[in-house]
C-alpha cells in the first residue's frame, strides 16, 4: 500500500533523513503564501499514488512569484488516471550537481530486505522514472542481523562514490533500514537524494509502500491512505477482509484463494468474456464476509449475472450458504447466481441452498463457467 | 510413499483449541491421521477432540509428552512467526503453516531462522501436506483423493484440490499432495519438494500447478531441467490472461502482477515438462 | 557500571514498564512533602550503589505522617561500606499477594544475554537478595534474533505461573529486553514484581547496570555514575582510559595488561606485601595516559615506591618512556621507581630512560618485584 | 607445523592505514609475516608499508585481490563488530581481533553470527597469532620465541610474552603461540585451541595461561579430560589471591572476580595437567 509523497516525507523527516522543507497546499492561495515562507525558487509537487506525474506536468519548478498561482491551477487541473489532483507539495528548490538513488526493496523469492544504491541518471528532478538507465548495485540484508555500515560501503565502493559523502549516505541509508523495518515496510525509496554545492545531501523525491498484511500492528496507516482511491467495494472489501478487483465486464465472481480466481478467470476469457469483478472471500471466510460480498455483486449495476466456485478446504461450505442465504434474504435485486460448492461441509453446505430458485448448481469449474457465459450470450441476443 | 509426512509421523497442532484448529482437527483424525496433540497457550493440561488429545501451553511441553515431529499451525496472523521459531526452536522437523497473510518482514525474520536450521516450513497460506489414506496434515477436504504414485505440489491450495480432485475422478492416486502456499514470501519452493518427489520410490510423476507472479516456476524449470528424472507434468494458471483482453485491467492491479507470464510456460516447455492448457488435460498426459 | 535505582526507574517507567509512583528527595522535608503528595502508606528507600541496604535499615515503610520525619533523618544518617546516602526514594507501598523476579542478564560465556524468570520467594520487599532461594529459570536468547514471546511463555509454564498473568509478564519482559538492548546494559533486573489484589503487576525494584565499553555511544550516562562514588584517580583513569584500582599498600604499580596485573600483584603477596595502587595502562596506551598515570602514583600520598612492568606488544616502549619522562618533568614529588620495560620498540624507550637517576632497570617481573619490595623493607626497617 | 595460520597463509590487516596498524604491518611485514594487503575504508587505491602493500575499501575487494584467508584487525572499538562481520561475511577464516573492548552487545552480535558461518574469531583484545619463523599475526614483540614443538594458548596477551619469552631464554620452541583475549565476551575459547593442537602433529606439549573470572579454564579441564592425549603445563595467574591479605579489597572490585580461584587449578589438575606455579617453573616442566 502506497503512502503519498508528503506522508513518507513526514515519516523520513521524522527519522532524521535530511529533506528540503516543504508544506502541503490544496488551492494556489495557499501555494503561493507557502512558497513565500519557504523562499523562491520552490518546486510544486502533485501528490498522487499515479506515476508518471512529471511527464503529465505535475512537478514544476517556479522562480517566483509572478507565475505561481497560474502554475498551481495547471497542475491542479490536472486528473492522472482519472485521479484528479487535490493536494500539491510547496518545497524548496536546489541546485545540486549530483544525484543518487538509494532504496531499501523486499526480494520475496529469498525473502530479505534488499539495499539497492545507485548514481541516478538524467533529470530525475522532473523524471523519477529515469534512474532506470543507471546502474544499480543491490546487496540482500539478513534482516535478524540488520543493515551493517561494511555493506553500504561496498556499494558505494562498487559505484565509486567520492569518499567525503559516505557517512551522510551512510547515516540516510540507514535511517531508511529503520524506517523499513519500524513501518513494516515494503519500500522505502529515495529518489532521488542530491549533493549540493556544499556537499550536503538531501532527500527529494521519497516513496514509501507498507505492507498490507501488517497493518494490524501499524495501526496509523489505516487512515493514511487517500480515500479518494478506494470506492464503496474496495472500502468494504477492506473491512470485510477479502479481495476485490474491478473489471470492465459483466459477471461478477465469488471464489475462495486466487488459484480458483485464477481460473475462473482463464475459462471466462476462453470464452471470450471478462468478469465484472472478482472477490477472493481467502480461506476460511465467515459467513459475514460472504454476505457481505454477495451484497457487492447484487447491488452492482454493472454485474448481470453471479458465479460463485467455491472449493472449501479452510473455508466451510456450511458457512459459505448461511452467508449467501442471509444476503438473499435482503430484498436486494435478484440475479441469477451460478454456483459450484465443493470440498469442507459441502453436503450441509448444498442441503442449505439447494430449494433457493435464484441457484444453479454445478460441479466442476468448466460447466460453472459455461453455463454463466452461455447465460448471458442467451439474455444479449 | 510419500514426502514429508508418512505413516510413522506424529503430527502435532498448534492452535489446537482455536475454532478453526477444533474443527480441522476434528477433520484430520477422521481421516485417520496420526495427531498425537496440540499446542493452546495457556490451556495446557486440558484435553480437547472429545479427550482425544492432550493440550499443552508450549510446543517445547508437547514435543517432549508426543514426541511430534510435524506442527500444522492454524494460530492467527498475527502470532504465527512466534509458532512457527517455536516450532523450529524444538527441532520440529516439518512446519506446515496453514494461517496466511503473516506480515513480510516475519516472514523475512523466519526465512533467515530457517537458513540456520534444518526444519522445513510448508507455507505460510498452505492447504497442507495430504498422504491420501495415511494423513491429512491440513485442511484438504474429506475423501478429495486416492492413494497412487503421483506426486503434486501447487502455489494455490483450491486449486491443488481441483487437481487431485480430478485424478481421483479418472481413477489416478497420489502419492503426497503439497500446497506450498501461495503468500509473496514462503518457506519452501518448488524446487526442494521436486528434489523430494525425485527421491521418493513412491512417486513415478509429478504435476506442478503455478500461476502468476514471483519467479518460483523458473527456478523450477531450471531444477527440473538439472536434477528431475521423473516426467513432470505443469499446469500454469493465470498464463493465457498475459495475451487476453483483460491485460490492461490487470496490469494496474498490484496483486495480479502478470510481468513474468508466458515466460513461465516457455521455460517449462523447454525443461521438458508437458504442459497441459487446461485441468481436464492433465489425467490424459499422466495416463499417456 | 551500575546506575542508582532511581534511575533506573525512570528509565524502566519511560520504557512503559508500570511503576509505583515515586520521588526523589534530599531531606526530610522533602521526604514528608513528597509522601503527602503520594498518599501514605509510603516506602522510603535509601538510594545506594551497595548491596544490603534492606538489611542496614535503609528500606522502611511509613504508614503515616508522623513518623516520617525522624525514619527519613535516621536513613540518612546511614553509611553503607563507607558510602553516606544522600538520596531517598520516596515511593508509593503496595500491599501485594504475589512476587516475581525477572531480568535480562548477560551470559558471558556463551555471549548471549540470558532472560530469568523466578517466583520470588520470601520478603523481597525488604530483602531483595533473598529471592536467592527460590527456583529460577534461565534462557539464553539469540540477540539476532531478539526475545519471542514463546521463549518467555515456556518459562512462565515451567514455573507454572497462571496464565492471567502472561501478557502482563511479556509486556513487561519485551520493554526490560528493549531496555538492556536500547542502552548497552549488562544486566535489567525487576526484583520483585508484584501482583496488587486487582491482579495488575507492577514493579517494585529494579537495577540497571550498563557496560562500561559501550560509553561511547552511550553518551547519556557519562553523567549518570553518581560522583560521590569516585575518587580522584577514578576519575582521572575513566578520563585517560586506564584501569585504576586501589589497595591499601605502598606500592604504586603501573602494568600494561590485567595478565602482567596479576602476575605483579601474585609476586608481591608472595612476599607478603600489598600494593597501594595498580594502573592498567592497556595495550596500546597513549604518552599522555601513561604521564597522567605516573602522576597519580607520585602524587598518591600512600604510594611510597613505584613498580613499572611494562611488555609491549600494541604498547611501544618508547611511547612509555616518552609519557613517564613527561611526569617526571613536572616538579612532582619524587620516589624511586623500579621499571622493567621489555617488547616492542624497548631498545628506543631504554635509550630514552636510561640517564634518568629516579630509575632502576630490571630484565624480569621478579627481580623488578624482589627489588621494590627490598627497597621498601629497608625503608621501613 | 602451526595452527589457525601457516605458511601458505594470506594475512590482510583491517585498519592498515591507521597509526596502529601501520606501525604493527611494518612490524610483522619486518618479521617476514605473509601480508599481502588491507582495508581502510575510502583509501582504496593507496599503497602503505612504502608501497609494499595494496590498500581496499571493502575486505570483499581485498580478499577478491589477494586471495586473503587470514585478517588481523586494528579498527577502533566502535567499528570493531562491523570490520568483524565484513570478514566473516567474505568467508575470511581466521579473524584475529587486537583491538579489545567491544561493547559487549556487539560481541553478542558476532558470536551469533559465528555459530552460522565457519570463520574462527580470535579476541577481540588478542595480541594475536604467532607462528615463530613464518608469521607473526597481531601484535608479538619482534623476536620474542623460537620455533619448535610448543603449543601456546593465553587469555592475557603480556602473560603469553613472558611465557614464550621465558620459553625461548631456555632454548625452547614454540609451534604456535595464540592470545585469546581478557575480554569478558571472546570469539574462540581454550578448549577450541586445545582441540587444534592436539590434531596438530608439530605441537608436542601445550602451555595453557589463565587467570581470574569466567570459567572457560574450567571448561578447559574438562576438555583436556575427554580429548586431549598430549602433555599440558598450565599457569594460572591470580590464583593464589583467593587465600591472600588482599581477598577483601579484590572482592570489592566488580572487575577483578574471584569467585571461581582455586577451582580452577584443582580442576585443571584433576584432567592430569601440570601445574607452574610461578612463571619460571614452566620450562623445567616443559624438560621434565
Amino acid at each position: 500500500m502506497k503512502l503519498q509523497e508528503y506522508q513518507a516525507k513526514s515519516i523520513l523527516k521524522k527519522a532524521g533523513v535530511p529533506l528540503p522543507a516543504s508544506t502541503l497546499a490544496n488551492n494556489a492561495v495557499q501555494v503561493k503564501r507557502i512558497a513565500a515562507e519557504i523562499g523562491y525558487p520552490v518546486v510544486l509537487k502533485a501528490q498522487t499514488l499515479e506515476l508518471g506525474r512529471g511527464r503529465a506536468g505535475g512537478v514544476r519548478i517556479v522562480q517566483d512569484e509572478r507565475q505561481i498561482e497560474n502554475i498551481s491551477n495547471e497542475i491542479f487541473k490536472l486528473v492522472l488516471n482519472q485521479h484528479p489532483i487535490q493536494f500539491i507539495l510547496v518545497e524548496k528548490a536546489f541546485t545540486f550537481s549530483k544525484e543518487f538513488y538509494l532504496a531499501i526493496t523486499s526480494d520475496m523469492e529469498a525473502g530479505t530486505p534488499v539495499l539497492c544504491l545507485s548514481e541516478a541518471g538524467g533529470a530525475t528532478y522532473l523524471e523519477p522514472e529515469s534512474f532506470k538507465d543507471a546502474r544499480v548495485l543491490n546487496r540482500q540484508i539478513d534482516i535478524n542481523m540488520g543493515l551493517k555500515d561494511y555493506q553500504i560501503r561496498e556499494l558505494m565502493t562498487g559505484l565509486g562514490i567520492d569518499p567525503s559523502l559516505w557517512k551522510q549516505i551512510q547515516f540516510i541509508a540507514h535511517k531508511v533500514y529503520e524506517v523499513y523495518r519500524h513501518f513494516d515496510a515494503t519500500l522505502v525509496e529515495i529518489n532521488s537524494m542530491v549533493v549540493t554545492s556544499q556537499n550536503q545531501i538531501f532527500a527529494l523525491d521519497t516513496r514509501i509502500s507498507i505492507d498490507g498484511q501488517s497493518l494490524f500492528r501499524q495501526e496509523s496507516f489505516s487512515d493514511a491512505f487517500d480515500p479518494s482511491y478506494f470506492g464503496w467495494e474496495e472500502r468494504q472489501a477492506l473491512k470485510f477482509d477479502v479481495d476485490y478487483h474491478s473489471f470492465p465486464g459483466e459477471i461478477g465472481c465469488m471464489v475462495n484463494g486466487m488459484g480458483l480466481a485464477y481460473l475462473t478467470i482463464d475459462q471466462l476469457v476462453n470464452l471470450n468474456t471478462m468478469p465484472a469483478a472478482m472477490i477472493d472471500i481467502r480461506g476460511g471466510a465467515t459467513s459475514t464476509s460472504i454476505t457481505s460480498s454477495l451484497e457487492m455483486l447484487l447491488v452492482s449495476p454493472r454485474v448481470k449475472a453471479i458465479v460463485i466456485n467455491i472449493f472449501g478446504g479452510m473455508t466451510r461450505c456450511d458457512e459459505v450458504a448461511d452467508g449467501l442465504l442471509k444476503a438473499m434474504d435482503e430484498g436486494l435485486p435478484k440475479k441469477p447466481i451460478f454456483i459450484r460448492l465443493e470440498g469442507t461441509n459441502d453436503d450441509s453446505g448444498l442441503d442449505l441452498l439447494h430449494k433457493n430458485e435464484n441457484l444453479r448448481f454445478f460441479s466442476t469449474t468448466e460447466a460453472l463457467v459455461n453455463a454463466a457465459v452461455g447465460w448471458l450470450r442467451g439474455e444479449e441476443e | 510413499m510419500s514426502i514429508l509426512i508418512g505413516a510413522d509421523s506424529r503430527i502435532m497442532i498448534q492452535g489446537i483449541t482455536g475454532r478453526r484448529g477444533q474443527f480441522h482437527t476434528s477433520q484430520m483424525l477422521n481421516s485417520g491421521s496420526p495427531i498425537v496433540g496440540g499446542t493452546s497457550p495457556g490451556k495446557g493440561g486440558e484435553w480437547c477432540s472429545e479427550g482425544r488429545l492432550p493440550v499443552f501451553d508450549t510446543v517445547k511441553d508437547c514435543v517432549e509428552a508426543t514426541n511430534a515431529d510435524v506442527s500444522v499451525i492454524f494460530v492467527p496472523p498475527h502470532s504465527t512467526a512466534d509458532a512457527i521459531l517455536e516450532s523450529i526452536n524444538c527441532g520440529v522437523k516439518t512446519i506446515i503453516s496453514i494461517t496466511g497473510a503473516i506480515p513480510l518482514q516475519d516472514m523475512m525474520i523466519i526465512k533467515s531462522a530457517l537458513r540456520n536450521n534444518d526444519s522445513i516450513l510448508v507455507g505460510p497460506n498452505s492447504p497442507g501436506v495430504l498422504v491420501p489414506g495415511i494423513a491429512n496434515a491440513g485442511i484438504f477436504p474429506r475423501e478429495i483423493a486416492i492413494p497412487g504414485n503421483v506426486g503434486v505440489v501447487s502455489r494455490s491450495g483450491t486449486l491443488c484440490y481441483e487437481v487431485v480432485n480430478t485424478l481421483k475422478q479418472e481413477g489416478i492416486g497420489v502419492s503426497t499432495a503439497v500446497g506450498i502456499g501461495d503468500d509473496p514470501i514462503i518457506g519452501t519452493d518448488f524446487s526442494t519438494l521436486l528434489e523430494l518427489f525425485e527421491a521418493d520410490p513412491h512417486t513415478d510423476q509429478i504435476v506442478l500447478i503455478g500461476g502468476p507472479g514471483g519467479d518460483s516456476e523458473m527456478k523450477a524449470a531450471t531444477f527440473i531441467m538439472e536434477a528431475v528424472t521423473k516426467p513432470v507434468i505443469a499446469y500454469v494458471v493465470g498464463e493465457n490472461l498475459a495475451t487476453s483482453i483483460l491485460r490492461p485491467f490487470f496490469s494496474r492491479s498490484g496483486s495480479l502482477p502478470l510481468d513474468t507470464l508466458g515466460k513461465k510456460t516457455g521455460a517449462l516447455k523447454d525443461a521438458g515438462v508437458l504442459m497441459a492448457n487446461k485441468l481436464n488435460e492433465i489425467p490424459a498426459l499422466i495416463k499417456r
